[in-house]
């Protein structure tokens, strides 16, 4: 190959179902960065929530050789022909914010379960532990999924009623949850008095019907952390708290993580690497 | 000297058909077959309003539908145009996310509202000319012309916004999406006066005409002089345009861009027009058959939101109701 | 009207060709049709009477020549331009939107009615109403013309073209479907135009209205010209010679009818416009269906054929009730019927010949449910062979066949079904006359082959000239039946109008 | 003898062509302008060779486009059908996805592979019976009658899987997805069996035949003695069937199955189809012309892979290349 003689340029192929989701693209982008600081050729696919395609993704990478290919986020389960092609051409894959999986040498990623219990424990902390929630849930999504069953059970633990849980549709998470906020604050006005988001951008469409509604005691939990979040939180409004992924430090440990591998071959232990998420409440 | 069919018994009175009376009557009954889609409208309305009365039916509730769909709206009323002549505009929904993130961008670089606007409209020409060129003069079919700008509108959108949400809109420019007049909200105003002017150009102007005659045999509306190629490129260019008012309206109502906050409406838009073809005899897109298939679409997600049903379930009862509404237009017609 | 232009030049045509695919099929033609006259041109089927037209009216574009009116131009290469030189033309298939209604079609592309943009409805209509009753026709102005019948839409076509002020106005085909009472006040208005000094270049197949009508006559023939005289200078047998190249014998055939048992009986059937319908045809016999538009003809045909259900009634074929309501059923009892619209009931204009006559002889031309492209040759060529069909060849689309051999195309695939009783719903509209007598000779030899034949036709000479019997419709009754031997024109259509009853 | 080649046709039966140079070289122009999408795709092929000749065009990488481009051939062969009928299928992509839902849910459960199969094909099967039944008997609009069962499907799939992904399938059902026989994949040698069958279907069995006319002229085919709406039935349960193939290959290949795993296959199949009628005079539905689309599209995107484009470039490059692509077949074609 042409890249060996140079000795100090190694291909990386990252594969993404979700680079039009600003957190997975976000990650990626960090993850460039610390590429090109180790001299690394860093190229992007992405394959938007397509996973059959996501699979032909790795043959095509397969194909090209590269020196590790890297898995932007998506659900493992539905992959393993593309680990397999991987792992028979003998290219490490490393995983960010995925999940472990028989051919993916390491998963570096911010623990949802985590996140998900942070980020109910803000929320029954604002309701002062007593009240009733609505959940606005994205199942297909197994981060997303994680997050709200480790939510749910830390607002049974603390005895929050669960009034509903809504299904937000993508692509236009933001319109869909304000119109199904909207509709909640009609069906059910009074009876609940937060609403937890299973990422920021329903979050966000929950606030602006909220404000939209002149309804002033509901409070909104977010996750992620992304920019617009953290602007909404900051200008003291409904939206009150999310719990920010550290992007920077699970792009940085997967870097480590493939420099070390490519090194001396050397498989990371543990292969599970989970970077806690950090609760941001606005600016102090 | 022999008139043939029911609407003449009134208008010549003189020939006296044989059979005035099963005229008459079928004559009820096709207008009662085209106000099917209409009936089963009505039919929700009904429902929903006997189920949760006191959620359902209150003015409240009512302004908040209208609100819903007062964006979707904006975009079907137009897909309507294009629709009229035959064809449809798939890339209304990416057209929508692209002007609405160019129009955020350049917000957010610190350009002034109208401005930004305008360039976004500007950008929705572009690319209203570019579907009418390729479908009215290289002769592509609408529907292959309008896919492959709907993928390029989407990386478009995708690359201007790096991927990713454009927020901190100023205030001055939310407000055409958030503030309201009474109790309307102005984008709710929006829809109405888009919808009256689409209503009127389709119903009352030469250029109306011209489009439906398009959309009924082209070959003969040449035949009539009418210039095919350019009535239809016109259609695209309105079509673009409503779709790029709707991004900028989406946008403002959101306080942000996301590259891909329109999309869902190219489907639900061409389903609202469809909807609407089933209420007049002709089968043709109407404006006041899309605005009925909008209400549909509107009132059966804000019911079964009232109702509490179950996402999953929501999304299998609104397949079955719409066949249901749908089918009412086909009561007792025969085979086509 | 054009009566504010005095003095019209007339319109020169020099050198006008035009070929498709290599294939010439107007060649170098010189023409000049004169204001203040009626022009007929005739000539066979596909000789190229259409393709100059469309040519002339800008709906296709010359190869090269060009044309003098005031002044010499090329040849129009939009309908807008022939309109600004004057010319009109109601071409041969029909061409009206069919979701709209008559006001809208008379109206499209004209300033009737019309402020900055803004329609007046009220006044267009005004407007149509005047345009066809200079034709005295009262037609359903608010309903889509799709739903009217083929002779009210032919109406509302002339209708338009009259209303456009040509000074140079063709009309092609215009009475195809036109029953003579029809065709008459159509000759009032024509008459009144040439007299006003507009020039007219007419096109038909019937010549008797030709020689009532024209002035002046042009036969055509593989596309080029073979003689232009007045009309006082031609005869019929001499125009027949020149278009088809050779004498014509007799138009009818001999009629010897050895009718055989009955295998056709209608009784009692309701429809849509028809009351009480009670016929029987026998093996080996024609009836003729006479009736003015409207009356029924067509739907009697549909209803036989399983095309339309009855409201009640029964209808039998060789001693079995058929079940009505299914082509499919009724095609395997043995009913094959072809329909009266040729483009919208008859073709799949895309396809070709082969796959036109083959898709109504499926069982025929297949094989376990496996299509043999030989038995389709077969099966095709011999039936285009026998109504010569003037292509290139089986393989050639159908839309691009002129108005009467996509006709005959339709005719071989209805005959290619071997029916035991053939239902011909205006067979002979838009056909040459030397493939008409063709026509009625095959007529003929079916029926003294044991089938069984029904004429639907709007021409009663051409009923009185095969026919056996003839039976008249009057709005949806069934007024009379009579020997067409003997019957006359008068007697006929007296029974049309409902007159006469004896 | 005459100025004009014309001839009755038997006079000249197969024998010699009628005509001259002339003729031959506008026959030759027709042939190409018909070929124009092929000469697209053929120079799709060249552009990708030149660029990265090392990977692009390894027999191996020939091998990963036919793989990736299976399970969607699958359902665009089927989807021809419904095209030449002159509807369109929009459910086959939640379809298969339900079918996926609902094998893998079985097999899940301990149901041996063969029947968890065959009861997915059943589902497939009906889900064709109620959308035939919709369109040719009720007469609704394709697009609207499947825009709701694919609205309902999807929900059922969601409902089915509540809402994730089902995993941990047997090894001999995901075999199917996932075994080569040589260097061929299993599913590339059941979308060739689809493919050969459907072609031989459209094009040699009388059951084609009425389908085309149908799809040509619906009156006259009726007229002919075709049984139009059981025909039309027959096009959209085939078309279910092979939506259902793909969702259990698909779920066979990804060892899992989403509830929208499928769903992006309604869009592209339709593209391919689209694609594929430019490449024939009447522009109609064509199998040879579908399987083109495919692989315009499956080389478009494993080309722009190995050169790695930018994704948001990739798709607006995806796009404008499909309008360069059809285009060329519209090639000195005058008006419509
Ligand atoms: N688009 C086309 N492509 C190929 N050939 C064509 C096309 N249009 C017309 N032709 C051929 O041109 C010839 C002349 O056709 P035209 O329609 O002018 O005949 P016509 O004299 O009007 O006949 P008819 O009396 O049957 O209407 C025919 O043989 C026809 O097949
Ligand atoms: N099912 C129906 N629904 C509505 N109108 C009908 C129906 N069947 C027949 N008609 C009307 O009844 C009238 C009789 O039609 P038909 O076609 O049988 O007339 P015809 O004698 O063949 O005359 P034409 O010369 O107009 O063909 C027509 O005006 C037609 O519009
Ligand atoms: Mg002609
Ligand atoms: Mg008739």
């Amino acid at each position: 190959e042409s890249d060996s003689s140079s000795g100090t340029s190694k291909s990386i192929s990252v594969l993404t179902p979700y680079l039009g989701n600003a957190a997975t693209k976000d990650v990626i982008d960090k993850f460039k960065a610390e590429g090109k600081k180790r001299g690394w050729d860093v190229n992007v696919t992405d394959t938007a929530g397509d996973f059959n395609k996501l699979n032909s993704a790795f043959q095509d990478a397969v194909a090209q050789k590269p020196a590790a290919i890297v898995l932007g986020s998506g659900d493992p389960t539905q992959i393993s022909l593309g680990l397999k092609s991987a792992k028979a051409a003998g290219i490490p894959v490393f995983a960010i914010d995925a999940a472990p999986a028989d051919g993916i040498t390491a998963n570096v990623t911010s623990d949802n379960a985590d996140l998900g219990k942070k980020s109910a424990e803000e929320m029954v902390k604002l309701l002062g532990g007593k009240g009733s929630i609505v959940m606005l849930t994205h199942d297909p999504h197994p981060g997303v999924k994680a997050r709200t069953e480790a939510a749910k059970k830390v607002f049974d633990k603390a005895g929050i009623k669960i009034i509903a849980s809504k299904h937000v549709n993508v692509p236009g998470p933001v319109e869909d949850a304000r119109n199904s906020v909207q509709d909640l604050l009609t069906s059910d006005a009074g009876k609940f008095t937060g609403i937890w988001g299973g990422w920021d951008e329903p979050a966000l469409g929950a606030t602006q019907a909220l404000l939209a509604a002149n309804v002033s005691n509901v409070q909104v939990v977010g996750v992620d952390g992304q920019d617009f979040a953290i602007a909404e939180i900051d200008k003291g409004g409904p939206f009150k708290a999310t719990i920010k992924q550290d992007w920077s430090a699970i792009a940085a440990k997967t870097a480590d993580l493939i420099a070390a591998y490519l090194k001396d071959k050397e498989t990371p232990d543990p292969q599970e690497v989970e970077i806690p998420g950090v609760l941001y409440e606005g600016k102090q | 000297m022999t008139p043939t069919s029911m609407e003449t018994v009134t208008e010549a009175p003189e020939g006296a058909p044989p059979s005035t009376y099963a005229m008459r009557r079928s004559a009820a009954l096709a207008r009662l077959r085209a106000s099917g889609t209409l009936i089963g409208f009505a039919a929700l309305i009904v429902v929903f309003g006997i189920l949760r009365p006191e959620l359902f039916l209150k003015t409240g509730n009512f302004f908040n539908i209208l609100e819903q769909v007062a964006v979707l709206a904006i975009v079907a009323s137009l897909q309507t145009v294009v629709m009229i002549v035959g064809d449809f505009d798939l890339s209304v929904g990416t057209l929508a996310s692209l002007v609405g993130v160019v129009t955020a961008t350049l917000l957010h670089g610190g350009m002034p509202v109208i401005p930004a606007i305008l360039i976004g409209l500007a950008v929705g020409v572009a690319a209203g000319v570019l579907n009418g060129f390729l479908v009215a003069y290289v002769g592509l079919s609408a529907f292959i012309a309008t896919l492959a700008t709907m993928t390029a509108f989407g990386g478009l959108a995708l690359l201007i916004a790096n991927g990713t949400t454009i927020f901190g809109l100023p205030e001055s420019f939310v407000a055409i999406g958030q503030d309201k007049l009474g109790p309307i909200a102005i984008p709710v105003i929006i829809a109405v006066v888009v919808a009256a002017l689409v209503w009127f150009i389709t119903t009352k102007t030469t250029a109306g005409r011209r489009w439906y005659a398009l959309g009924g045999n082209a070959e003969a509306a040449r035949l009539s002089g009418v210039r095919v190629r350019r009535s239809r490129l016109y259609a695209f260019v309105l079509c673009a345009v409503g779709a790029s008012v709707a991004g900028i309206v989406l946008s403002a109502r959101l306080a942000s861009a996301h590259p891909s906050a329109g999309d869902p409406m190219m489907l639900t838009s061409i389903a609202a027009v469809f909807l609407g073809m089933t209420m007049v005899r002709t089968g043709q897109a109407n404006l006041l058959g899309t605005l009925v298939g909008i209400g549909i679409l509107g009132v059966l997600q804000n019911g079964l939101n009232m109702l509490h049903v179950n996402d999953y379930v929501q999304q299998v009862l609104t397949g079955a109701i719409i066949v249901v509404a749908v089918a009412m237009s086909r009561i007792g017609k025969s085979r086509t | 009207m054009p009566t504010s232009q005095p003095t019209l030049a007339p319109l020169r045509v020099a050198g006008l060709t035009k070929s498709y695919d290599g294939t010439t099929v107007v060649a170098d033609l010189d023409l000049e049709i004169m204001p203040g006259k009626i022009h007929a041109l005739l000539g066979e089927n596909g000789a190229g009477k259409s393709t100059l037209i469309k040519m002339l009216s800008g709906l296709v574009t010359a190869d090269s020549g060009h044309l003098t009116t005031d002044r010499e131009v090329s040849p129009p290469r939009t309908v807008k331009q022939a309109q600004r030189l004057g010319i009109v033309a109601l071409p041969q298939e029909l061409s009206l939107v069919p979701t709209m209604n008559a006001t809208d079609n008379i109206a499209l592309g004209q300033r009737v009615g019309i402020r900055a943009g803004i329609v007046s409805a009220g006044r267009q209509r005004q407007y149509a109403e005047r345009q066809l009753a200079r034709l005295n026709q009262t037609i359903p102005m608010t309903v889509p013309v799709r739903e009217l019948s083929p002779v009210q839409q032919t109406m509302i076509a002339i209708g338009r073209a009259l209303s456009q002020d040509a000074r140079y106005l063709i009309l092609d085909e215009p009475t195809a479907a036109l029953t003579d009472q029809e065709a008459q006040q159509l000759f009032g208005v024509l008459r009144q135009l040439r007299d006003d000094g507009v020039a007219i270049l007419y096109v038909s197949h019937r010549l008797e209205e030709v020689f009532a009508l024209c002035d002046t006559a042009t036969v055509m023939r593989n596309g080029t010209i073979v003689a232009t005289k007045a009309i006082s200078e031609w005869t019929q047998d001499a125009v027949v010679s020149a278009m088809i190249g050779r004498d014509q014998n007799t138009l009818y055939p001999e009629r010897e009818s050895r009718p055989g048992p009955q295998v056709l009986t209608v009784e009692g059937v309701d429809g849509f416009r028809l009351r009480d319908i009670n016929l029987r045809v026998d093996a080996g016999s024609v009836l003729g269906i006479a009736g003015l538009a409207g009356a029924g003809r067509s739907e009697l045909m549909r209803i036989i054929a399983g095309a339309q259900r009855p409201r009640s009634g029964r209808i039998g074929v060789a001693g079995t009730t058929l079940r009505t309501g299914s082509v499919t059923r009724a095609m395997r009892a043995g009913i094959a019927l072809a329909p009266e619209e040729r483009r919208s009931q008859g073709l799949v204009l895309g396809h070709t010949i082969r796959e036109n006559v083959s898709i109504g002889n499926l069982g025929a031309v297949s094989r376990y449910g496996l299509v043999t492209k030989a038995r389709e040759r077969a099966i095709t060529t011999q039936q285009t062979a026998a109504l010569q069909v003037k292509a290139r060849s089986s393989e050639q689309p159908v839309e691009q066949l002129s108005g009467g051999n996509q006709q005959k195309v339709v005719l071989a695939k209805y005959l290619a079904q071997l029916p035991k009783v053939l239902l011909l719903d205006e067979p002979t509209r838009g056909i040459d006359i030397g493939t008409k007598a063709e026509i009625y000779s095959l007529i003929r030899r079916l029926a003294s082959d044991g089938v069984a034949v029904v004429v639907v036709s709007s021409e009663i000479p051409e009923l009185i000239g095969v026919c056996d019997r003839i039976a008249v419709l009057n709005e949806g009754r069934l007024v009379a039946q009579v020997a067409a031997d003997g019957a006359t024109d008068d007697l006929i259509l007296n029974y049309c109008y409902g007159r006469h009853q004896s």
